[in-house]
């Protein structure tokens, strides 16, 4: 008991000492720029919470995050377009590239700030329910439900990219000046959406931590190890499977929808195969399993990506590729892991070692 | 009436680009169960190949010709290296392939954008693949172009070569016992490691050879492999794992849905379409069109 | 307590005939041995009375049928099983492994808490397969024999009325085995036991009644003595039988 | 063992951390909101650094990236004519600066970059810039920080950002004239292809009402979505409409694909010429002469444009980068951006972007695609409409020109047929 009393302990002071530099140190040491690059950052890492309690936990290698971080996305910036431009007057690329004098029955109900603001996260797990539903019930998995989601996310892509006058095209939706009555231009309010995502962030490691220390989540890595095995205790692994994927959408949505205000736009081109595979690697880089890792591994690759690319473009495309060949084939927990080695280490256990106990109590 | 013949040949041809760029997938993701997302890259080299052939070799008829040998060969070592380097260490973690090889293509792309330029390439075609040949004549032709008929010669070519391979010669049965039962086949003294380098090869020389191909109809350049990978994957998916023939028949009937679709909607739309469609499909048969049925341990 | 009744099973894969017209009733408490040689069709009966494998003909477990049902459905009504190779959640402690064998009704509010203490339905269970000791060690620390004990308190948490173990003695020590059967013998008292072993040493000593299967039929039904002077299945095992152990095979 | 170890012992009291949390954000994000009320701030215009002997400008293009073919050459011709201004002497007596970014083809990251770029190192303008979705993706950005932004590229128009300078052609000065110059051949009966993006979709838009207005007709119209390949479908469609022409605002890699099934379908430039907006020398070297000769493309400057401001850029450029490099549109056009920066800055005697937007009505520049001349109202640039036709030597000729410069007009309002478009 005295370890588990030292662990929390030092679990407490671990979100403690987070919560100090995202909200005292951070702000204090960064320029407006830098914080608002770090707001963009913790935005993906809020989606590597969810890719850790899925695939990490669960085993779901989801390839199709963007689709859910775009759902979030467009729904919190469709209401801030409504709300930048007035009552009665249609978002601006409207008037530009549309024809409608009103906006479309699907933009009303996102005049509504509080309709908009469940929709960034109900409306990514509305649709991970459905599509959950229908591809764990019939036991679509592993690759196929890889390279099923990656088809996903493109169909949605291109979709959201045909309907121009209604979506903004591929130039999606920009520009946006408020947020919820605060301009965006100020540098204030700016730090206000950075503290918003931090604390969004907070709260999703404890959802994530609770769920992943309760009893569903160890049924969770079960189902993850062998599925089969699982049925046969009487469990439907399906169900299972769908609360870690309904719940890992609804942290992509959040994140999206706080990627908006923070960096002012949302486009098809942040949904595609390609920025979903992107959210992936963060986590594994940091070890998809542990949800410290999978965090900081989401903001180092986020940093890694702007400071590499501000010198060598073409070194990003090279340092990237290296990152996944070396993190998933050489070091699969990530560097998660080699922190649980290194402190493995030092304390040495022997009595971890001793599996092998005769039997004799049977009788 | 010609046009409901011409949609059908381009989706035909279609359907043969898709069987081309998915062949080798067939082997090395139907048979060996690897995604690997860098088979965009070997139809890229292959795509470079002719391009540095043809630098080479004046004529174009030649240089296309020469090419699908050494394309298969040079794709076909990029596999087998690929295989030896890092996928042989996931056999057992398939979805860390995807991201493993994921990284592989990334890399790829840009090695050939520092050796050839960002900038797409331009090969020649021969003469004789520019024309195109006239079914019905008048004033409402039917047309079948030549680069199209010789892609579909190619894709068939290539499906009969396969098919023949895995079937009738010992390294067909070796890699067929592999793909049914690994241990079995280990301790019956094949070398299994031998037969899955050797299935890359082949499977990656295929994409290579369909790089050649594609060297005809569209761009060359370094992110032309990603621009057909996913399709091509879905080809397999739907098609079923480990069948040639569920691969062949989507393959053309996904084709011919594409051109159907493309004509009567728009492109974005078909495409869409053509994706929800599949995902669908995958409700009622989520094995695919073809599958193996066998008693399985859990 | 109740019985399970097989009429008329059969199961067919691409034209294979794996399992073809068995009738089988086991009666509560019994401890019935399943033996054959491969490809008799065993192991794939169990499949389709756990419903892995699609079968035609009926199955039915205390009245109820189970051919059609989804494979959750028919453990929750009683019906647990192990595989020839142990399968546990490796990266799970001993503990963990229990405690999800003994959830399967828990509602989701209990799902979604951190488990504050040791049920005692997993306590017990724990201390009948002699486990308690490795309570927090990885599953996948074990030693084999250790695993097969932990699959079967897991069917024990589970309260499974009917469980159908195959090969639990592969691999074992001699002692091992002699635990094993002790422990089967005394769980049957309570529920039904079906095993399919090739140890016919291990079979003689606990077997209450056995069932031979050949070629996907039941070749014959009885007592150990009964069946070994069977003229027919000394034929099929081609004198094996007198063997202590016949070599077992996936 | 996919994974790494669950370690599961984990501990129990993380809501009551997450409680201290929520008390810090919640007392913070007060105190933010607090200084707010005062309302929004008014001047915070970006500080450009001119300490020292040196001034910084960004270059805003995509280094990586499937625009990356394209903007490059952007950047390159940006920088030559750096390299010229700071070998005469720079500008106000300060050199030139560049410091380059890469916006890697992706929206936000153009914004995030633009940052940097105005508010981390101070800059006093950027130049680039390719797709609309990136210019429209930095314009708040430039707006915000009252900074100025160059943008190179033919575009769409019905935009006047007060911060942006467009000294590529806007439609009146690219698509007006081609339609015009297609009428005049009698190809009145036109099929539109174009990728599924803003600028073809507002073009077509635009060229729908100019048929209508001129007693043409449009017999189809296709998208497809960007970077597709696969155009045998649209190729059959372009055939079985029987138009005179077809207008092609297809980008980059599609071009390829339509132009090569364009002719397996049996179509020549002859039988239907095709016209191109997006087509310039560089895409022509990798499209391949055998499929576009006879086509035709209208831009504002060809690398055979007579003319000794011509003779120089090109030569200059070559002898920098390589004699197979070809010039084109969008790299003159940024070319003369950084010149007309330079103008304007020499005439408001100050780099403050207020000062240098007050001097820019009128500025002119010997241009290698002629003189040019901003017009202040709109911060665009009066332009030469030219049509060329490509040769089998990738060489684009010029077959018609404006005559003289076109004024700008982005919103179409000297055109009456355009009346209903925004």
């Amino acid at each position: 008991m005295n370890v588990l009393k030292g662990r929390s302990a030092r679990a407490w002071a671990g979100f403690a000492g987070a919560a100090v530099v995202l909200f005292a140190i951070a702000p204090l040491a960064l320029s407006d720029f830098r914080l608002g690059l770090l707001a963009k950052y913790l935005c993906t890492a809020m989606v590597a919470v969810g890719i850790c309690l899925a695939w990490g936990r669960g085993g779901l290698l989801t390839l199709g995050q963007g689709v859910f971080f775009g759902l979030g996305g467009y729904a919190m910036a469709m209401h801030l377009k409504i709300a930048d431009a007035g009552p009665g007057n249609l978002p601006d690329f409207m008037q530009l590239y549309g024809t409608a004098t009103e906006l479309p029955w699907w933009w009303k109900p996102f005049e509504n700030p509080l309709f908009a603001l469940a929709a960034t996260v109900l409306l990514p797990m509305a649709v991970a329910a459905l599509l959950g539903l229908f591809i764990f019930r019939r036991r679509v998995k592993g690759a196929y439900f890889a390279i099923l989601s990656q088809a996903l996310a493109a169909a949605l892509a291109i979709w959201l990219v045909g309907q121009q006058a209604t979506t903004g095209g591929t130039n999606g939706l920009t520009d946006i000046q408020g947020f919820f009555g605060y301009s965006l231009d100020d540098p204030v309010n700016q730090r206000l959406v950075y503290f918003v995502i931090a604390a969004a962030l907070l709260l999703l490691m404890a959802i994530a931590r609770q769920l992943i220390n309760s009893r569903y989540g160890e049924l969770l890595v079960a189902v993850r190890d062998s599925e089969e095995r699982v049925r046969f205790l009487g469990y439907d692994p399906a169900n299972v499977k769908l609360v870690a994927y309904v719940v890992a959408a609804g942290m992509a949505g959040l994140a999206g929808a706080l990627f908006v205000p923070a960096v002012g736009i949302i486009s098809p081109a942040l949904i595609g195969i390609v920025p979903s595979i992107e959210f992936v690697i963060g986590a594994a880089v940091g070890g998809r399993a542990s949800l410290v890792g999978a965090v900081l591994g989401a903001v180092a690759v986020a940093w890694a990506k702007t400071a590499l690319s501000e010198e060598f473009p073409a070194a990003w495309t090279y340092f990237q590729g290296l990152l996944f060949i070396v993190a998933l084939a050489f070091l699969p927990g990530g560097l998660a892991s080699l922190a649980v080695l290194v402190r493995r280490r030092r304390k040495a256990s022997p009595a971890q070692q001793t599996a092998a106990v005769p039997l004799g109590e049977a009788a | 009436m010609t046009v409901i013949l011409g949609q059908t040949f381009t989706g035909i041809s279609i359907g043969a680009v898709l069987l081309l760029i998915a062949l080798g997938l067939s082997l090395t993701f139907g048979q060996m169960n690897v995604i690997n997302m860098a088979h965009g890259e070997f139809i890229m080299a292959g795509a470079y190949t002719t391009y540095v052939l043809q630098k080479s070799i004046s004529s174009a008829g030649i240089s296309l010709l020469v090419a699908l040998p050494v394309a298969f060969l040079v794709s076909g070592v990029l596999g087998a290296l690929l295989e030896w380097l890092l996928i042989r260490r996931l056999y057992l973690r398939p979805l860390d392939t995807l991201l493993v090889t994921w990284g592989v293509s990334l890399m790829l792309q840009q090695l050939a954008r520092d050796i050839f330029g960002a900038p797409n390439v331009q090969t020649r075609a021969p003469d004789w693949l520019t024309g195109n040949i006239e079914i019905i004549g008048g004033d409402d032709p039917l047309t079948f172009a030549n680069s199209r008929l010789f892609i579909l010669g190619l894709a068939v070519a290539a499906v009969v070569a396969l098919s023949l391979t895995l079937r009738l010669t010992p390294l067909g049965r070796r890699i067929r016992a592999v793909v049914q039962n690994r241990d079995l086949a280990e301790v019956s003294g094949i070398s299994t490691s031998t037969v899955d380098r050797t299935a890359f090869f082949l499977g990656s020389g295929l994409a290579g050879v369909a790089g050649v191909a594609l060297t005809l109809v569209g761009p060359i350049g370094p992110t032309m492999g990603t621009n057909v990978i996913i399709d091509a994957f879905l080809v397999i998916v739907v098609g079923g794992i480990g069948q040639l023939k569920g691969t062949v028949i989507v393959a053309f009937v996904l084709g011919v849905l594409q051109s159907v679709l493309e004509y009567s909607t728009t492109v974005s739309v078909a495409k869409v379409l053509v994706l929800v469609a599949i995902v669908a499909f995958l409700q009622w048969r989520p094995q695919g069109l073809y599958t193996l049925r066998t008693r399985s341990l859990v | 307590m109740s019985e399970l009744e097989i009429r008329g099973l059969r199961v067919t894969f691409d034209g294979f005939t794996a399992v073809d017209g068995v009738d089988l009733d086991v009666a509560p408490g019994d401890l019935r041995f399943l033996i054959g040689p491969n490809g008799a069709g065993k192991t794939t009966l169990v499949d389709a009375v756990t419903g892995l494998v699609k079968a035609e003909g009926s199955a039915k477990f205390g009245g109820a049928e189970l051919l059609g049902r989804p494979v959750h459905r028919i453990a929750r009504s009683g019906i647990g099983r192990t595989f020839q190779t142990a399968t546990v959640f490796e990266e799970l402690t001993v503990l963990q492994n229990l405690d999800i064998a003994a959830g399967a009704g828990r509602s989701m509010w209990t799902m979604l808490r951190r488990r504050k203490d040791v049920p005692e339905a997993v306590a017990q269970a724990m201390e009948t397969v002699g486990l308690t000791d490795l309570a927090d060690s990885p599953a996948g620390t074990l030693a084999h024999g250790q695993k097969q004990w932990l699959e079967i308190g897991m069917l024990l948490v589970q309260d499974v009325k009917l469980l159908l173990l195959d090969e639990p003695v592969a691999g074992m020590s001699h002692d091992e085995r002699q635990a094993t059967g002790e422990l089967l013998q005394r769980i049957s008292e309570e529920r039904t036991v079906v095993v399919i072993e090739h140890d016919m040493d291990f079979m003689r000593s606990f077997a209450r009644s056995v069932s031979v299967l050949h070629a996907g039929k039941v070749l014959s039904e009885g007592t150990v003595a009964q069946v070994q002077a069977d003229p027919k299945v000394q034929e099929v095992y081609l004198g094996h039988v007198e063997d202590t152990a016949v070599v077992q095979e996936a | 063992m996919s994974s790494g170890s669950g370690s599961s012992r984990v501990p129990r009291r993380g809501f009551l951390a997450v409680g201290a949390a929520l008390t810090a954000v919640v007392t913070l994000s007060a105190c933010g909101a607090k200084t707010d009320a005062a309302g929004s701030s008014s001047d915070k215009a970006a500080k450009i650094d001119v300490s020292g002997d040196t001034v910084k400008v960004g270059l805003l293009n995509s280094l990586s990236g499937t625009m990356a073919i394209s903007e490059v050459t952007v950047r390159d011709s940006l920088k030559l004519a750096i390299d010229e201004i700071n070998a005469s002497g720079g500008v106000l007596g300060k050199k030139i600066k560049p410091i380059s970014e890469d916006g890697a083809s992706d929206w936000p990251t153009f914004a995030e970059k633009a940052q940097k770029l105005i508010k981390e190192d101070g800059v006093a303008a950027t130049f680039g810039c390719w797709t609309s979705a990136s210019r429209k993706a930095v314009k708040p950005v430039f707006e915000k920080n009252k900074s100025l932004l160059f943008y190179p590229v033919q575009y769409e128009g019905l935009e006047q950002s007060p911060y942006i300078f467009y000294t590529g052609a806007t439609t009146n000065q690219q698509i007006v004239p081609a339609l015009d110059y297609l009428k005049s051949k009698g190809l009145k009966k036109l099929y539109l292809v174009g990728s599924d993006y803003v600028f073809p979709r507002t073009a077509n838009k635009e060229i729908k009402a100019y048929a209508k207005a001129n007693g043409m007709t449009i017999l189809g119209e296709d998208y497809a979505p960007l970077g597709s390949t696969e155009f045998s479908t649209i190729a059959n469609k372009v055939k079985a409409s029987k138009a005179d022409a077809v207008f092609n605002t297809l980008n980059g890699d599609s071009n390829v694909a339509f132009f090569k099934e364009y002719k397996s379908a049996g179509l020549t430039a002859k039988s239907m010429p095709v016209v191109s907006v997006s087509i310039a020398e560089e895409e022509v070297k990798s499209i391949g002469t055998q499929y576009l000769a006879g086509q035709l493309t209208a831009w504002n400057y060809y690398q055979t444009t007579t003319g000794a401001a011509n003779a120089k850029f090109v030569k200059a450029y070559k002898a920098k980068y390589g004699q197979d490099k070809p010039t084109s549109d969008p790299m003159e056009a940024a070319y003369t951006s950084v010149y007309l920066w330079k103008a304007m800055v020499e005439k408001a005697k100050s780099f403050d972007p207020e000062k240098v937007k007050a001097a820019s009505d009128g500025i002119t520049f010997d241009a290698p695609e002629g003189t040019v001349t901003v017009d202040g109202a709109t911060q665009h640039v009066y332009k030469t409409a030219r049509i060329g036709e490509i040769g089998t030597d990738g060489q684009i000729k010029e077959v018609w020109n404006s005559g003289k410069p076109v004024k700008p007009d982005p919103f179409l309002k000297g055109y009456s047929w355009a009346s209903g478009l925004s």
